[in-house]
């Protein structure tokens, strides 16, 4: 029998997995995918506590459906995200040639 | 008397200066004169009907007076512009506005070739009205108005050329200087309403003074004085003020300015005979500026320097007489001294327009008979006038002078130590006499000296320049001077039964000392005979070095004489020298140096950018962390989770 | 007509904001025209003060023209303002420097006039906004938004070192003002009885703030004096005086020295003393003593400059150090004088950058070494610059002098500073502050030398346009200014009787009533009959 | 039971197509097994009875999303060189234990207790009718969250005007 705590699981493992992409990757694109997974965790666990909400928190009308809400706006703001940041992507190569986050260091001081 | 036109004295000769001032450049030149020479013309001839009405008046209630406004109040301070015209206020406008047109009219003479003529009949009008109100005004605080009025005159007129770097900074060390005695009267001002409340005379006359507050603010108000006077220590200014245009120096550093401060001690007589031990500080201070000057002036090659020391010299005179309480016979210098020191001012003014602008004494000579006779009679009647060698005016005022500070008993009571049995100060009035004596001879033999130099035996100028006669706008107020200081003789004769002495004009006017009536110590004629006698030996040795004919042969022998001696007075006994490495350069030193040390250095080195630095300091450790690597940020920040989560699940 | 009238002071003081909104609908690169609107909302903010001078009566105690309108009533603040007799003059001296300030950089400011305009009409909003708060929150708003536009005018049309002047300035004030606003914070937090609601209103709290300890009465007025006395600037904190002064514009200058100056001041009177009287009363006497120190030592740092601005800047420590010790010496005379020396200090020393503005406008140099002979080439530029230096100071017949004389004068006299070796403190501190004057003559003189006396050196060779018109145009009302509280001063100092009294009756030791025009009868040095005795033995 | 077994295929095809993204050098196919973990994705979110959310992430993600990656990856076309050799750092090294262990942390510590009374499956249930249907969605994003769903779309036009103004350099 499949209860939330899989599913639950399920996000940690992937969200852990994006994250280290996130840390070890160069590639900036691979880095932007890295994050997508651990958006799509984080959706995993809304949906997960979406459906199987404590017996003691009673969801009211209005938040029965808030997780799929939630994923629902998540959705929208990777998109967005991945817009933006493929856009950056391409504005960097033009200048630098090269698509290697650790070679972008003029962020800083 | 209340009356409503007195403010006109004073306003008339400032709206001169505005329309002068402020439209001189485009107005035509007669017109700058005109307006320049009515308006003082007016301000006389209000003054004489002011001087007649008082005149007529008698006792206590011998003035007219009028509230213009009230000026200031607050609290429970209360300073009216108010002018009061008696007897000794109305004469003082007289000599002003008289000696003040006089030499109007003589610039309309001297200055005529000079562009910036509109400017300077401007500043002159300034001047007059200041004084005007110096000498009007009711109260301490009024005074103190037209007080650093004037010094503000000199400034703008001593500093008159002031393309002249030198003339400039005469200009600014006159209102510094002036502006220490102007710290002092202001704190006289302050000691007199602490105490009483009031700060006008009428209301200070009555008020009731201790012994001490009424020496500190007599003490105060005389370093005002020492200033605006040049007094020692504070006269350093008033040699150097002959930068200034030579008329300039007639009215303002010899005739009038400089009088205030023996103005000011007469006006406030009432004050000095409640404080004895500062009349005896100020008769000190005279005579021993007196003698000083004086013997500084013997060695002095310029012309208006010669009578820059004598103007000294003669102030110091006038104090040694307000010092022994003699304040009719201090003021009564003032007014003959007024007339002759302007005419010799006047004088030298029409030589140095005669030679070209030449001021040195070297170069002069012969100039009675080489074209200058006008000014040559009416410069000798002068130096006999202030000499004393014949009974004209200077004569009997400074023997006036002398003789009271003999005769007084302003100190009798007076010992040397606060110690009740230390010496009494009863030899302090005749050591005043000798030594006022010893000067009197002084001052006969360098104005001598100055009269034969200049005016007697062969011309020592270069040859291209030919010494030339002044015009009649410049020679008329000589002789008028010349005149006056005959004349001037009148008011000061020593006979007591005559109605028009200033003695007996005066009455009732100035306090009485505390020590009594003065005490008739050698008889009137011994004292007129020692007088003469010491003139006359001062013209005898004068005549002996100078004579005509031997041209400078005098100080050279002098010089081989007592080289030292006149070495140390040629450069004023060393006194600028002294302040300069004294005071002068020590306080720039001290302002620069503290800039560097402590605002340069510890407030703005050390707590300001101190603080800047150490956060930079931490921000430059810090910035490390902040190298631009994305990644690193994000394993930071995991680590960052790792913590939070650390601490917040499982700890907490 | 009568709903204006309600309303005058808010249209005074936000007619500036006015011009803003215009000049934000103009193209950027019309640069006469944002100029020109610049000049007409300052002149209208004028031209309405000038009925609210006019109706003003200086015998009603509190403040006029108050007003009130709910801001947030739940967290207790509110739009409130009102003057009274020593605000209305510093936000008259506002409203008449307003129009000078754009017209004096009329042709200097060329390039983002458009920014620059906005700025120094914001700025004038916040500064007449300060001086009518009557609520400490909308007092706060005002006193942070002067700091915006004036970083702006320094930091970006200063000159060299602009940078670092504007951040020293804005870091220095911003220091102070934060801990006024945690200040604010806790008098709010005990601004009412608990149970009822807490109010940042200026009365409410005043009366509120009474009943506090005196221990955290002198933390509090620590906290706002530390705000006031960086902004005045009191010694040690003046540094930053110097360099913003020297790099500003000349404008920013002119608004520097002669309003934002006196916002320390002002708060000093509004706030930090009344608010405090017990700790103001206590800290009297230390107040006094560093505003002494600011004399002498302003007095003796300008004998060490030779850039002409930076010699102004640090005139400006010395001569606000006089009203400090006016402030703190608590006698009537001396605290007209003080309010009176800051109006004056608006007029003279806005006058002199005016002045060096309009000198470095042709010589492009604030360097002495560089100036000389000036007076010969335009004479009535020297003219006017002497005559303003003459005012500066405390010349008398010109404004400088009824100030500084009744600082000194009422310090003299004054009984609250305790006295120190059997002297009174405050005849010491007034003889110590009076050398000022002769300081004053030394510095100002000498700079007065070496620019427009002497020969002509570098920048009078070529010679130099004497004043046009437009600087007539604002040089003439500084000079109507000085001479008027030179020799009528009366109706400035009855303005401000009322509420320098109610000042002096809160902070002020209780003291016996001094008969009219007797004068304090303190023990006096010497028996007067003991003297009399010996004079007749 | 066909949910278990469905479950599990689904978990496994997530973590080992997650693990592809992660670990294979040429974006091209991370991004191929990207679109492989997000179908696996849609499958579980199907089983949450998150039946539109499950379509969306389809349609958004494995389609639109993944074509704007492929689009990006093609555009750029990166040659071998340029891909360069991972290097791992000891930041790398300790920001992926730090990551690993946060997420270990949280899974011990947080989500083992997250459920330790009664639970509810609203989808067994079947308290609210259609749960996760488009309806019962759609109601509760416009009647209560209108106001956050207006703002996305605010949202996203910015995104897309400044995606253009970043990747195209000169307007």
């Amino acid at each position: 029998m499949v209860g939330p705590l899989h599913y639950l699981f399920l996000a940690a493992a992937l969200f852990a997995l994006g994250g280290i992409g996130v840390v070890l990757r160069r590639n900036a694109l691979i880095v932007l995918m890295s994050i997508e997974l651990m958006l799509n965790a984080v959706n995993l666990t809304f949906l997960t506590f979406s459906r199987f909400p404590l017996a003691k928190s009673a969801p009211t009308q209005a938040g029965f459906l808030a997780g799929h809400t939630a994923a629902f706006f998540v959705i929208a703001v990777a998109a967005a995200e991945a817009a933006v940041g493929l856009a950056i992507v391409i504005a960097i190569f033009r200048s630098r040639t090269s698509v290697n986050v650790d070679e972008f260091d003029t962020l800083k001081f | 008397m209340e009356v409503s036109w007195l403010y006109l004295v004073p306003l008339l000769p400032l709206v001169g200066a505005a329309v002068n001032g402020i439209l001189g450049r485009w107005l035509p030149k007669a017109w700058v004169y005109a307006v320049a020479l009515l308006v003082v013309a007016l301000s006389f001839c209000i003054g004489v009907f002011g001087w007649f009405q008082v005149a007529r008046l008698e006792g206590e209630t011998a003035q007219v007076r009028q509230l213009v406004y009230t000026w200031l109040a607050t609290g429970s301070l209360r300073v009216d512009l108010g002018l009061t015209l008696d007897r000794l206020s109305g004469t003082m406008v007289l000599v002003v506005t008289g000696v003040g047109f006089l030499i109007h009219l003589y610039s309309v003479g001297y200055m005529d070739e000079d562009p910036a003529y509109w400017r300077y009949f401007s500043y002159l009008n300034l001047f007059v009205s200041m004084m005007l109100l110096l000498v009007l005004s009711d109260n301490l605080v009024a005074m103190f108005v037209g007080w650093e009025g004037v010094g503000l005159c000199s400034y703008l007129l001593i500093g008159f050329w002031y393309d002249d770097e030198s003339k400039a900074y005469a200009g600014r060390k006159a209102f510094v200087v002036n502006r220490i005695g102007d710290f002092g009267f202001l704190i006289g001002i302050f000691v007199l309403y602490f105490y009483t409340g009031q700060v006008s005379f009428h209301t200070l006359r009555v008020a009731p003074l201790s012994l001490g507050v009424a020496s500190a603010a007599a003490a105060l108000l005389f370093v005002g004085a020492t200033g605006k006077s040049a007094q020692l220590p504070l006269y350093v200014w008033l040699p150097d003020a002959m930068a200034g245009p030579t008329p300039v120096s007639a009215l303002i550093h010899a005739a009038t300015m400089v009088t205030a401060g023996v103005y000011m001690v007469a006006r406030l007589s009432f004050l000095y005979v409640q404080a004895p031990g500062v009349m005896a500080l100020v008769a000190v201070v005279g005579v021993l500026t007196a003698l000083m000057a004086a013997l500084i002036g013997t060695a002095q090659m310029d012309i208006k320097r010669v009578l820059a020391y004598s103007t000294v010299s003669q102030l110091g005179y006038m104090f040694v007489g307000v010092g022994v309480g003699a304040f009719a016979a201090g003021t009564a210098h003032l007014i003959t001294h007024a007339f002759f020191k302007a005419c010799l001012f006047l004088g030298s003014g029409a030589v140095i327009h005669g030679l070209h602008g030449e001021q040195d004494m070297a170069r002069m000579g012969g100039l009675r008979r080489g074209g200058l006779q006008h000014t040559a009679i009416t410069f000798f009647i002068a130096t006999v006038a202030i000499t004393g060698i014949l009974p004209i005016s200077g004569f009997f005022s400074k023997d006036e002078i002398l003789a009271q500070a003999l005769n007084t008993r302003a100190f009798d009571f007076l010992t040397l130590l606060p110690d009740p049995g230390s010496p009494r100060l009863t030899f302090l009035g005749p050591t005043i006499y000798v030594v006022g004596t010893l000067t009197a001879l002084i001052t006969s033999f360098y104005m001598w000296r100055c009269y034969l130099l200049t005016f007697e035996g062969e011309y020592r100028g270069p040859a291209d320049v030919h010494p030339h006669e002044a015009p009649w706008v410049m020679t008329l107020p000589l002789w008028v001077l010349a005149a006056l200081s005959v004349v001037g003789a009148l008011i000061v004769l020593p006979a007591h039964d005559l109605s028009f002495t200033w003695e007996r004009f005066t009455e009732g006017l100035f306090a009485r000392p505390r020590g009594g009536p003065a005490a008739e110590r050698i008889p009137e004629l011994v004292a007129f005979g020692i007088a003469l006698v010491v003139a006359w030996m001062g013209l005898a040795s004068a005549w002996s070095l100078y004579a005509p004919g031997r041209g400078l042969a005098g100080d050279e022998r002098l010089g081989r004489a007592i080289p030292r001696l006149r070495t140390a007075l040629a450069n004023n006994l060393y006194v600028d020298q002294l302040y300069d490495r004294m005071v002068t350069r020590p306080l720039w030193a001290l302002a620069r140096g503290l800039w560097r040390v402590v605002d340069a250095t510890l407030i703005d080195g050390l707590l300001v950018n101190g603080t800047a630095q150490l956060v930079a300091a931490i921000g430059s450790v810090a910035r490390r962390f902040q190298n631009g690597d994305v990644q690193r940020y994000a394993a930071v920040t995991a680590v960052g989770v790792l913590i939070l989560v650390y601490v917040f699940l499982v700890r907490g | 007509m009568e709903f204006f009238q309600a309303h005058l002071l808010t249209f005074v003081i936000f007619a500036p904001l006015l011009g803003v909104v215009i000049i934000a609908f103009l193209p950027r690169a019309e640069g006469g025209q944002h100029k020109g609107v610049a000049l007409l909302a300052s002149l209208l903010s004028f031209v309405l003060s000038v009925p609210l001078a006019a109706s003003f009566r200086a015998s009603t105690r509190g403040f006029s023209f108050e007003q009130r309108a709910d801001w947030a009533p739940s967290l207790g603040f509110s739009y409130h303002i009102g003057l009274d007799g020593v605000a209305l003059l510093l936000f008259l001296l506002t409203t008449f420097l307003g129009p000078i300030v754009v017209l004096s950089s009329w042709k200097y400011i060329q390039d983002r006039v458009k920014l620059y305009c906005i700025s120094l009409l914001v700025l004038e909003t916040a500064m007449l906004g300060t001086f009518a708060a009557l609520d400490l929150v909308l007092f706060y708003v005002f006193w942070e938004a002067m700091l915006i536009p004036m970083y702006l005018l320094i930091g970006m049309w200063g000159s060299e070192r602009r940078i670092y002047a504007a951040v020293k300035f804005f870091l220095f004030t911003f220091v102070g003002s934060v801990l006024m606003l945690v200040a604010i914070f806790w008098l709010w937090s005990h601004s009412a009885p608990p149970g009822q609601p807490r109010t940042f209103d200026y009365a409410a709290v005043q009366t509120q703030v009474a009943q506090l300890a005196p221990e955290a009465q002198k933390l509090l007025f620590l906290a706002f004096a530390l705000a006031f006395a960086i902004k005045v600037p009191i010694w040690p904190l003046h540094t930053w005086l110097p360099d913003a002064h020297t790099e500003a514009p000349a404008a920013g200058s002119i608004m520097l020295a002669g309003v934002m100056l006196k916002m320390g001041t002002f708060g000093f009177v509004r706030y930090a003393m009344p608010l405090f009287p017990a700790a103001a009363l206590h800290y009297a006497p230390a107040i006094a003593a560093l505003g002494v120190v600011g004399i002498v030592y302003g007095s003796l740092m300008c004998m060490a400059q030779t850039d002409l601005k930076r010699l102004i800047a640090y005139s400006s420590v010395a001569h606000l150090g006089f009203v400090m010790l006016g402030l703190s010496a608590l006698t009537a005379e001396a605290v007209n004088g003080a309010v009176l020396q800051m109006v004056n200090h608006g007029i003279s020393t806005g006058a002199l950058f005016l002045i060096i503005g309009y000198f470095y406008e042709r010589t492009h140099t604030r360097d002495l070494a560089q100036y000389g002979g000036v007076a010969r080439v335009a004479p009535a530029l020297s003219a006017v610059f002497l005559v303003v230096v003459l005012s500066s100071i405390g010349l008398p017949g010109t404004n400088g002098f009824i100030g500084e004389f009744l600082i000194l004068i009422g310090s003299f006299t004054s009984a609250q500073l305790g006295s120190w070796r059997g002297m009174p403190r405050g005849q010491i501190l007034s003889v110590v502050a009076a050398t000022g004057v002769i300081l004053g003559a030394v510095y100002m003189l000498w700079m007065v030398q070496r620019t427009i006396f002497g020969p002509k050196r570098r920048v009078a060779e070529h010679g130099m346009p004497d004043l046009t018109l437009r600087e007539w145009a604002t040089v003439v009302p500084l000079l109507a200014a000085i001479f008027l509280i030179g020799l009528y001063p009366q109706p400035f100092l009855s303005a401000t009787r009322l509420p320098t009294e109610d000042l002096i009756q809160r902070v002020g030791r209780p003291r016996a009533a001094r008969p009219q025009g007797a004068g304090f009868q303190l023990p006096r040095p010497d028996a007067p009959a003991g003297a009399r005795a010996e004079g007749e033995r | 039971m066909a949910e278990t077994v469905l479950f599990w295929i689904f978990f496994a095809g997530v973590l080992v197509a997650g693990a592809q993204v992660v670990m294979r050098r040429n974006p091209v196919y991370a991004a191929m097994s990207l679109v492989a973990c997000f179908f696996f994705l849609a499958g579980v979110y199907v089983l949450l009875s998150a039946h539109l959310i499950a379509i969306l992430q389809v349609m958004v993600y494995a389609g639109a999303v993944m074509v704007l990656f492929v689009f990006v990856i093609m555009l750029l076309n990166l040659k071998d060189e340029e891909l360069g050799k991972e290097r791992i750092t000891a930041w790398k090294g300790i920001g992926a234990l730090a990551v690993a262990g946060a997420v270990g942390l949280i899974v011990v510590h947080a989500l083992r207790n997250a459920y330790t009374g009664p639970v509810r499956d609203l989808a067994v249930e079947q308290l609210p009718v259609g749960f996760g249907g488009v309806k019962a969605v759609g109601r509760a994003l416009y009647l209560f969250s209108v106001l956050p769903f207006e703002i996305t779309s605010l949202l996203l036009t910015v995104a897309i005007v400044g995606a253009v103004v970043v990747a195209k350099g000169k307007i």
